[in-house]
């Protein structure tokens, strides 16, 4: 019987991990679909090496770092390459892999190749490891406790994954300036649209697919009636918020700017399902329908904030669909939880542990996130010349095209109006 | 020799069947059509992309050229203007330009027997 | 031992509903690939929205005029909001979604935005739920018998979903009438083809593995031995069905047009699936084969009959591949079911049950669809005007380009012979 | 009890099945991406019914050659359509199909589609179920001993599908020669870029995935912890196996040709995942990460090798990635082995059992792919004429154009230097 | 009838933008845009695709048409050299070609009057 | 000023890298390459999509341009019609165009020093 235990957990936990693999084409699909055609085997490529060396390292070392013996509950420090269990170091692999390629899309279109695979060793290794041993590896944030509610809720990680890789993409993205053209001399922010919507949505339906792995994968067990209910919840609150998210963001879109936008509905969605990673297991279905209703509203006005005010270019919107709406739907769970939130009458605390987890995680990433790329920047460049820019990723950095039989727009038909 | 000349006619590209079948009918069988942009009295519009307005101004126009020995020129441009007319902005140009001489590789003919 | 057993289902059943949820991403890449690139970015919005609308409608009213406590056997009416099977409704939803998105394709090309989200509503809230109520919710159709036989056999839906998506289109599609150049005046086909072939054709790779997930995850458990020998042999059947579709429509097109034809192949595995859903568990592989055959003859003959002789304008084959091969498949496990089929000596009892099931959904879809298209062609208006078809909807309904950096052909390369 | 563990066993066996079918999509994608637009929906259609006509072919034939009571140990015979394991069945269909459908790739763009029709016939039929048998019907292979070890290791099939593909790929590739402008009078190779990065990027992802159906679902058996272990063990060496390689490409193509080459990159993740095919459940994860970091380098150089000194045309690499590396993955079992692996003490016997079967399988598969090409050659000519070739297959085999509203480069961009 | 001329640009994409706006400030409306491939002093680049060397000798170009009467051809040659200059290979070259007549389709004006 | 002379090629896309080889022998360096959609003499094809009749009546074609100065513009179609003859039909035409002036941006070079 215990032995149909482990297989049953192992089985489940397995399969999350190979729908959470999946999610890298997701990424792949998402991010060069919204960037522009000379520049998408670049991506693909970035995509393709954050995972490769994200396994390896996080295999050699973060996996070490996070699931480790605690040290004050900062870090983990034991084992190193040699783990009894491989389906943990799967699963967590898969996940530090999702958070490492969130950055990519970010800083596309203008990162040197080389520099990109520097920051994928360093965010494998130190930053996401340590605040993911913070919430998950039994550090510090696993045991706060305040006003009565104890334990960070972060279930499926919308701020250890979701806004770690988020943080650490607006951090590179400011560090690297915006695309050329990007701005005009005024400030105004220019449309560059993406060279295949098509890809892109395709990416985004492979994600939400493999979201279905992502949460209720995060159970981490599926051996009881307790945790098939709970999966099964589960896959409900996450359809659902990103669902309601989708719509709400199209809604907003048309009417902001009269017409519904296809790029930003479909990043509605992945808010809704960032924004419900965290509290997944901890809300109800109507609680995820305004958890996604909210990240819905969100996205739109992080999109805008972002490109308009902060003025930092993010080509794919993955700050804000990560960061933002990552602790966001972090916060929402001291509020929707059904078990000690707000509106359940589970009073502050919650909610404190949880904003204490948001900015304790933002506090480790964002100086950290900002040394590496700093210092990558004075030692090998992080951005590529503006001939390079101009000309493309794919034919300066790799000597190729991704799409030799196509005729590519030479005229830039868009400028800002 | 008799005067070649070119005829090339830039308008809607759905308009485009409509010219070549009429053109077909007048007796004329060799052209070349391309794609181009362009950009004249018609307007653009200014649309939104994830929140950031843009201007598409240059339009998706379809260029058709015909190289004619000089008598039907005028032939080739009045079927031009019934095909096209629509009477609203971005019914098109037709630019005639002269041809000093044609040759057709296959046979080496040249001039007007070229075409 | 029995929590065990609950978990086997549970877990089951929701992998399955997450492959059936990727079918999403195959319908959208159908219907993209299929239709032009200036509509290519609306085709995605739609299949977004219907399936974000379609889980949030499922969830508050669908489900429970679904599978409520049932009235005359005609609809359920209870639960609503609160379920205590979440399992059980995230499956629902995603089959409700594949209902609705069959429709978008083949309304395709120049239904309004606004209008296809009415639909949506209506499809998921009433069309669907009343005669999937019949089928599967212990309606009347469950228990109908006749001459011996006993209840519907409708196992996975070619009925209950594939053709109530298909008639819905079928009315849809006659209601708004050709796409502008597709038929000439003398009432002559012309030729409109897609796209993309290669994303047409990923689309159907990814329907046919997520038809791993419908089949199969309709035997609702997954914990007995007899469970598991059905499991295998319905992926075994499903699978034969789509492989002699695929030939058979491929041998038809050959013969018929002297070339095999690319798209009706696929669009022939897919009248496979299609009709081996109804009888994938009442079959044998043998039968599945022969299923198949026939679908993929079906198929050819009936993309000819609905374009040239009923003259409506079905971009993507889905009026044949969901509504007409669905009701074949349907009525074809009264002859081969290896249980009271009439080729086993089962008699006429369950092919003429079978029989009524295709006619009364058909009775039921046909005229609700047409009122619902009609009012909202009343209200709103369903077609969009004849200079926002031939801009494209891409840029007149959401303001952008699909594929920005390509140059894409003003001049209209095919016309009707 | 049994009960339970029949379940746990068939719908792992099923879901991994699943996945493996899916890798279809993901060959589809390579295929098609990494060649010319003209073919693309050629090379579809041939993924396509390769895969149809052998899921047909197999179930009424090469399922009973294969698995079927031994002659000798040379080839089964018993069966023949009924069979009582439909799970195993179908689960041994979706292998076939993927040793099937590696040769399109290498004969890819000038291919008659007739006769890749016969050649997958064959394939399913004979050549591929032969040596399964060897393998792992109980033929003679799977009972070999040389030197204290026994049997021939190919856990799931670098040597009994990968090989098999690639070899039979090998001969078709040769027989067919190069495809027009790929060598210059001088015997110079010339780059023929493929038409989109993208779609064969998504394939290697998508094939990724499916390995994770492919090596874990091989284990056959999910229902004890031993099992559940081991399963564990292969998603982590099958991944890093992956990783280690497609790192590995890709410096040694950015130390060989100056710049990081993606599609040589992508082709080495493939490589890797072939190559830990045959030792996944043998090897640690120490042993897969050096696998991967052998296929790595010896992927690059077979390609090479192919093109420029047998100057054997394969616009995939499919040779190079599952024959070449398929042989290598075998042979190093021999080494990595914990269980045997000179490595590890165990000698040289198992290394000459995998040499052994390495030899034997190409013995087997060479000559017959030979017959049955020319033998094609020979009745209806296997390649298409030149103008067809120069034409694209797309609109000579099939009357279509696979992106009908793009602009095609008429001017050949590229041309060997 | 005033002479009409076709002044026909090739230059890089990246300064079409640029291009248009100067000429739209000088009054120039009318263009036609179109994608080249160009071959010239400006050499290609040799790359490697999966270890076969393979040269780019062909670059992507804008073709930019503007038809006008003969006075501001010089304007409009002058505006563009000043905004495509960088003194570098690959700046471009400027053809200038006789038209014989201009109509424009929807009035039916001819000559000078239809630009 | 020497005669500025434009010659334009519309032949079969796959005859483009041998031509452009021929043309680099006589010493032509610069040349602009496009595609296009020709209708001539050269039928296109009727094939079937689902089942639905459809022609092919516009056949993909490159035009390759050529501005010389007067004495090789024989020269140029010379090796042009040996180039591109394949007798068969859709080997192309030659068209000869008169050019008024050119202009090198990058060195405001003007006519034939321009070239
Ligand atoms: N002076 C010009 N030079 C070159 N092309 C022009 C010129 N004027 C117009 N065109 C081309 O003709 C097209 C139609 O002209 P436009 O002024 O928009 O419409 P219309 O003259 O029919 O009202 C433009 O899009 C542009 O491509
Ligand atoms: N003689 C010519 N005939 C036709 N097109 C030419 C000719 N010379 C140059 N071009 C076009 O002009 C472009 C720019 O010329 P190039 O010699 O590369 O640059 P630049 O003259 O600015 O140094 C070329 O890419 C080609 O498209
Ligand atoms: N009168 C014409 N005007 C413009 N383009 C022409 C004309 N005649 C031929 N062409 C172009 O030349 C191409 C080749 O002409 P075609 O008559 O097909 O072949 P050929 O003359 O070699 O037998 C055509 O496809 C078309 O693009």
């Amino acid at each position: 019987m215990e032995d149909i235990k482990l297989v049953l957990d192992t089985i489940w936990v397995l399969i999350a991990a190979a729908l959470v693999f999946f999610m890298q084409a997701g990424f792949a699909m998402v991010e060069t679909g919204f960037t522009r055609s000379k520049n998408a085997g670049n991506i693909i490529m970035k995509n393709l090496m954050d995972f490769s060396v994200g396994s390896v390292m996080f295999w050699l070392v973060g996996y070490s770092i996070m699931y480790g013996v605690s040290n004050f509950g900062l870090f983990g420090w034991s084992g190193f390459v040699f783990y009894d269990d491989y389906t943990s170091l799967i699963f967590q692999t898969v996940f530090c892999a999702t958070a490492a390629t969130i950055v990519s899309g970010a800083m596309a279109e203008r990162t040197k190749f080389i520099s990109y695979l520097v920051y994928s060793f360093f965010v494998s290794v130190v930053i996401y490891p340590v605040s993911g041993h913070w919430i998950w590896g039994g550090g510090w944030l696993s045991t706060l406790s305040i006003g009565g509610a104890e334990g960070f809720i972060d279930f499926a990680g919308s701020t250890a994954v979701h806004s770690v890789g988020g943080w650490t993409a607006l951090v590179g993205a400011a560090i690297l300036g915006p695309r050329i053209g990007k701005y005009s001399k005024s400030g105004k922010s220019n449309a560059i649209p993406g060279h295949s919507l098509t890809l892109g949505a395709l990416g985004v339906f492979i994600l939400w697919f493999g979201w279905f792995g992502f949460n209720p994968g995060s159970q981490l067990a599926a051996s009881s009636a307790e945790d098939a209910i709970a999966i099964g919840q589960i896959f409900v609150t996450t359809n659902l918020a990103a669902a309601a998210a989708a719509i709400v963001a199209m809604i907003v879109t048309w009417i902001r700017y009269k017409k519904p936008d296809v790029s930003m509905s479909l990043n509605g969605a992945l808010a809704g399902l960032v924004a419900i990673t965290a509290g997944c297991a901890a809300v109800s279905p109507m609680g995820a329908f305004f958890i996604g209703i909210i990240a819905g509203i969100v996205i739109v006005f992080a999109v805008e904030f972002i490109d308009k005010v902060l003025k930092i270019d993010d080509p794919v919107g993955a700050i804000s669909v990560h960061g933002i709406t990552g602790a966001v739907g972090t916060l929402l769970v001291g509020i929707f939880a059904t078990d000690g939130g707000l509106l359940y009458g589970g009073g502050f605390g919650q909610l404190a542990i949880q904003a204490v987890g948001v900015v304790a995680v933002a506090a480790w990433v964002l100086p950290t996130a900002f040394i590496v790329f700093k210092t990558v920047d004075k030692i090998i460049g992080l951005r590529v010349s503006a001939t390079e820019e101009q000309n493309g990723l794919d034919i300066e950095e790799h000597g190729i095209e991704s799409y030799a039989d196509f005729e590519i727009k030479g005229v830039t038909l868009h400028h800002g109006a | 020799m008799d005067k070649i000349t070119k005829i090339d006619i830039i308008t809607r590209p759905s308009k485009v069947e409509a010219l070549k079948a009429a053109l077909n009918e007048i007796g004329i069988t060799g052209m070349t059509f391309s794609h181009v942009l362009g950009c004249g009295l018609q307007k653009g519009k200014t649309e939104y992309y994830r929140g950031t307005e843009y201007e598409i101004d240059l339009l998706p126009k379809s260029r058709i050229e015909i190289v004619v020995c000089e008598v039907p020129v005028e032939k080739v441009v009045e079927v031009a203007k019934e095909v096209l007319r629509t009477g609203e902005i971005g019914d098109g140009k037709i630019f005639i330009y002269p041809v000093e001489n044609v040759i057709k590789v296959r046979t080496g003919e040249e001039g007007v027997k070229a075409l």
